[in-house]
């Protein structure tokens, strides 16, 4: 058992309470804290990184030992694919974090900032570890909860319409995840994710499992947004403070929507051709839907926004095609291939996307506006802005140096070889228009100078965000390393053999 | 609000928080427990608000001191839940403590701990909520 | 048992539907309480006082929040014929849900019936729990032991609340 | 059965009412009503024909028990339920201060 797995979750929850508890007498303890315990949790997934590879690890809480086979406690799980999203929750997490730092003196009340950063943070490694569905339910809440609040923490008109919007449809999102567990219980009568999978692999009937299915695909699809539930993604990204429209954006849809996702319908339930072609369709949808809603858009976060559903899209399309290959059962290497371009898109677009918000932030935090109409010829004056979110930019429309380039090639090579042409075609598609969507952003906010402005007083944001902005700039050029042999194999391939084994999963329990 | 409510509500909230302890010590034997008890005696101090009112919220004046409260108690419950750490087993909430004789109030090793520490959580959490909720129409209407 | 229960959740529907429909928004919140108060009485029937006990409390306490934001405003939500878009909402509001009913109708039928239930997880925390926890309480003793972990999620989410509620309700957000 | 079914109706209630009402208090009464019927449904699950409540009698402690892991479920649900619900009525309290109605169609600062 590695003991550091629970310390993921209880080192942010305790210092979010710590910093409402000491936020009365110091206001400025709560900003160093959180990132003095997100620089250790960073530095803990590195490290479970290095040492995880193919061993996956059970820790049973409360050490409660299996009765019979059947597990009776809570077990919390960390293999090759939830220690890859581990690392994207705590790097990204430090480096927003730390673009916090200025950023947020803007608003009142720091500590609550901080302290529900903290929560949101607890909330998504819980998530990620959890290897008992109710669980994840519970942990789910506490970085949806958190996420609500700091959507609304401006408490302007539209933060709160943005954060109503987002709570009721997150709470129905809540709802037809209980009743999925509700349905599950029932028919399996335990909780344990490798458990229902022993129990499903005994025989199940049809109907209810294509509903119990559709039941969780609505409700992770919601917190993921997938396109026909994309409703409130918009406004709460755009709404919310910047670094927190990173995470959101970055993060926060990969942990508790996409993350879910792959592994319940991976690992949980036996992957059936139906639901596959659903979810092909639904991540179809969301990567040409989402960019045509982009092209539209003058306010630079709601273009960003939306260019999250689409890029999110490749990452389904990619996995649904996965799955589609292994319920036909043939071709294993070519489903390999898809997920692994998913998976290496998951990542990337956690470090472009993050990138890209940051950049928003600190163009909103220098000019004060948001609106790409009124803002221009900023490359003199904002230079550390203007080169990183040219490499976000480039990276995110699929240009060879850069990593987005690398993971949209593998998902178009996988579909052209499993015969999907026409989604292969319109990936590219997609890839140029967002190409076009970005050469627009840049020329708007950098080149074009609008007459009648003078950009004197448009200066270089404080050097924790410059820092954060660097980081993130390095990252993109460095995880497209990824891709090639030698280092692909001790990242990715543990995670792609996880999902695709059909016993490796629920055999941690038994231990057979 | 009249004098009679004020007084009865002096008497009652009494007694409602003493019969919300009653429910969060013996969490392990009878029905209830952390949760329940902790709105019950939430509810007392809700009743005195709800009777008292302004003259209440100017005797607390802010909602900061009942947050301690309730992060105390949490954090307590969270380094409980870690004591299992740093025991010779090492593992995360581990009931460590002897089990005792079922059916006894000092019995089921850490379980009234954890029933009382979520129990000044809860309560303290609800009339959080509650007092924000009052002081907002206040200060919003002054 | 299953009559009573059904002649309970059929009054819970209809105060549901009163809800929704009552103009007085006093009066929806009190119909709303309808269902609340019902489902502790489904619950003692169900043999569980513990659920009774939190329910019948946490719905007071709702119930008293409700009221306090529904005695600030106006109250009376006015008559408003429905555009299209209201009908299009209802019918396919309506669609969804006998969709839904069906499905659910069918995909459960194959499920062990009301009362009768097989256990797995479960069975340890019947036979032997209250030895292996020490509680009579056998709710508590797997609320605090075997998924204590659950539990410090839940009283996680309601401190997250508490610090929402606080955040959402600042009178000033920016400086 | 047909408890399960009318409690899936009372689910449907609750989510009619939050597909076709227009006022943000009667959305939040309506998600309340889903919950509701949720912990409901968790609760008839774990019932077992002449079954008692889990409460062990020392001195006699082998008996039909009804299934305490779904009350457990429950108990958790229901806490979380009520921090939804606080969180939703602080957000409804402050549009309401800040546009002077509950009607949804009059709040739409954001499109597009």
């Amino acid at each position: 058992m590695n003991p550091l797995i629970p310390l993921f979750v209880m080192i942010p929850l305790a210092g979010a309470f710590l910093i409402m508890i000491t936020g009365r007498f110091a206001v400025w303890f709560g900003r160093y804290l959180t990132t003095l315990i997100l620089t250790v949790l960073a530095a803990f997934s590195i490290f479970s990184l290095a040492v995880t590879g193919e061993n996956t690890a059970v820790y049973k809480v409360g050490g409660w030992e299996p009765l019979n086979g059947i597990p009776i406690g809570i077990h919390m799980v960390m293999d090759g694919f939830s220690v890859i999203v581990l690392c994207i929750i705590n790097i990204v997490g430090v480096l927003a974090a730390l673009y916090s730092i200025p950023y947020i003196k803007r608003y009142t009340s720091e500590n609550y900032y901080y302290s529900l950063f903290c929560l949101m943070i607890g909330g998504m490694n819980g998530v990620v570890l959890s290897g008992d569905i109710f669980n994840i339910f519970v942990f789910l809440e506490v970085s949806a909860i958190s996420s609500y609040a700091l959507v609304a923490f401006g408490v302007e008109k539209n933060e709160l319409e943005a954060s109503f919007k987002y709570q009721v449809l997150g709470a129905l999102a809540s709802f037809l995840i209980l009743l999925g567990i509700a349905l599950i219980y029932w028919k399996t009568k335990t909780l344990n994710i490798a458990d229902i999978r022993e129990v499903f692999s005994t025989g199940y009937d049809r109907t209810y499992y294509l509903f119990v299915q559709i039941l969780l695909l609505g409700g992770f699809g919601l917190k993921a947004a997938m396109i026909p539930f994309h409703a409130w993604l918009p406004d709460a990204h755009s709404s919310a403070p910047s670094p927190i429209s990173a995470m959101l954006s970055g993060v926060f849809i990969k942990a508790v929507g996409i993350y879910v996702i792959i592994r319940l319908f991976f690992n949980m339930f036996i992957v059936t051709e139906n639901i596959s072609i659903l979810i092909t369709v639904m991540g179809t949808l969301s990567m040409a839907v989402g960019v045509f809603l982009a092209i539209g858009q003058w306010d630079i976060k709601r273009l960003l926004a939306y260019h999250s559903i689409s890029q999110m899209g490749y990452v389904i399309l990619s996995t649904g095609i996965g799955m589609i290959l292994i319920a036909r059962g043939k071709s294993p290497e070519i489903a390999a291939l898809a997920i692994a371009g998913g998976l290496f898109h998951l990542v990337n677009h956690a470090a472009f996307k993050g990138l890209l918000f940051f950049n928003a932030g600190a163009i909103e935090y220098s000019t004060g506006t948001r609106d790409l109409q009124e803002m221009g010829g900023l490359a003199g004056s904002m230079p550390a802005t203007h080169a990183t979110s040219f490499i976000a930019s480039m990276s995110i429309s699929g240009i060879p140096p850069f990593n987005g380039f690398f993971s949209k090639l593998i998902i178009i090579i996988a579909a052209i070889m499993a015969g999907f042409y026409l989604l292969a075609a319109l990936a590219v598609v997609v890839s140029i228009i967002t190409l076009a969507s970005f050469l627009k952003f840049q020329r708007y906010a950098f080149y074009n100078k609008p007459e009648n402005k003078d950009d004197k007083k448009n200066k270089e944001v404080p050097l924790p965000m410059v820092f954060s902005m660097v980081i993130m700039g390095i990252l993109c050029i460095l995880l497209s390393l990824l891709a090639f042999p030698g280092i692909r194999e001790t990242i990715l391939e543990p995670a792609i053999n996880i999902l695709t084994d059909p016993l490796k999963y629920s055999s941690l329990i038994t231990g057979s | 609000m009249t004098t009679i409510v004020k007084k009865t509500t002096q008497l009652m909230a009494g007694l409602v928080f003493l019969y919300g302890i009653y429910i969060i010590i013996h969490g392990h034997l009878t029905p209830g427990g952390g949760f329940a008890g902790g709105v019950i005696a939430a509810g007392s101090f809700i009743l005195i608000i709800l009777a008292y009112g302004s003259d209440f919220i100017r005797l607390t004046r802010k909602e900061h001191g009942s947050t301690m409260y309730e992060n105390l108690a949490i954090l307590i419950v969270a380094f409980l839940a870690l004591s299992g750490l740093f025991t010779g087993a090492c593992v995360f909430f581990l009931n460590w403590l002897p089990r005792g004789t079922t059916g006894e109030l000092a019995s089921a090793g850490m379980l009234p701990l954890y029933n009382i520490f979520v129990g000044i959580e809860v309560a303290s959490s609800i009339v959080t909520i509650f007092l924000a909720l009052v002081i907002f129409k206040e200060e919003m209407s002054e | 048992m299953e009559t009573a229960l059904s002649i309970i959740i059929t009054l819970m529907i209809l105060g549901a539907i009163y809800a929704l429909h009552a103009r007085d928004l006093l009066s929806a919140v009190i119909a709303c309480g309808i269902v609340g108060y019902g489902l502790v009485i489904c619950f003692l029937l169900l043999k569980a006082p513990d659920l009774a006990i939190v329910q019948i409390v946490v719905e007071t306490i709702t119930l008293i929040i409700m009221v306090a934001v529904v005695l600030d405003s106006s109250r009376q939500e006015p008559f408003v014929k429905p555009d299209l878009q209201g009908y299009i909402a209802i019918v396919s509001g309506l669609l969804l849900i006998i969709l839904l009913f069906h499905f659910f109708r069918i995909s459960t039928s194959a499920l062990d019936d009301f009362g009768r239930t097989t256990l797995r997880m479960s069975e340890a925390y019947i036979k032997g729990a209250a030895d292996r926890t020490g509680s009579a309480n056998l709710v508590t003793g797997v609320v605090f032991d075997f998924r204590g972990y659950d539990t410090l999620g839940e009283a996680t989410v309601l401190v997250t609340a508490v610090i929402g509620v606080l955040t959402i309700l600042r009178i000033r957000g920016k400086k | 059965m047909i408890v399960y079914c009318l409690c899936f109706v009372l689910f449907l209630t609750g989510l009619y009412g939050v597909l076709t009402r227009r006022n943000l208090v009667k959305i939040a009464i309506s998600l309340s009503l889903m919950e509701c019927s949720l912990f409901l449904f968790l609760a008839l699950i774990g019932y077992t024909e002449g079954g008692i409540a889990p409460i062990v009698d020392p001195a006699d402690p082998v008996k039909n028990y009804v299934d305490p892991l779904p009350q457990a479920l429950v108990l958790t649900a229901i806490v979380i339920g009520l921090a939804t619900t606080a969180m939703l009525m602080a957000v409804i309290i402050r549009l309401y201060r800040k546009y002077g109605t509950f009607d949804i169609r009059e709040i739409k600062e954001l499109r597009g």
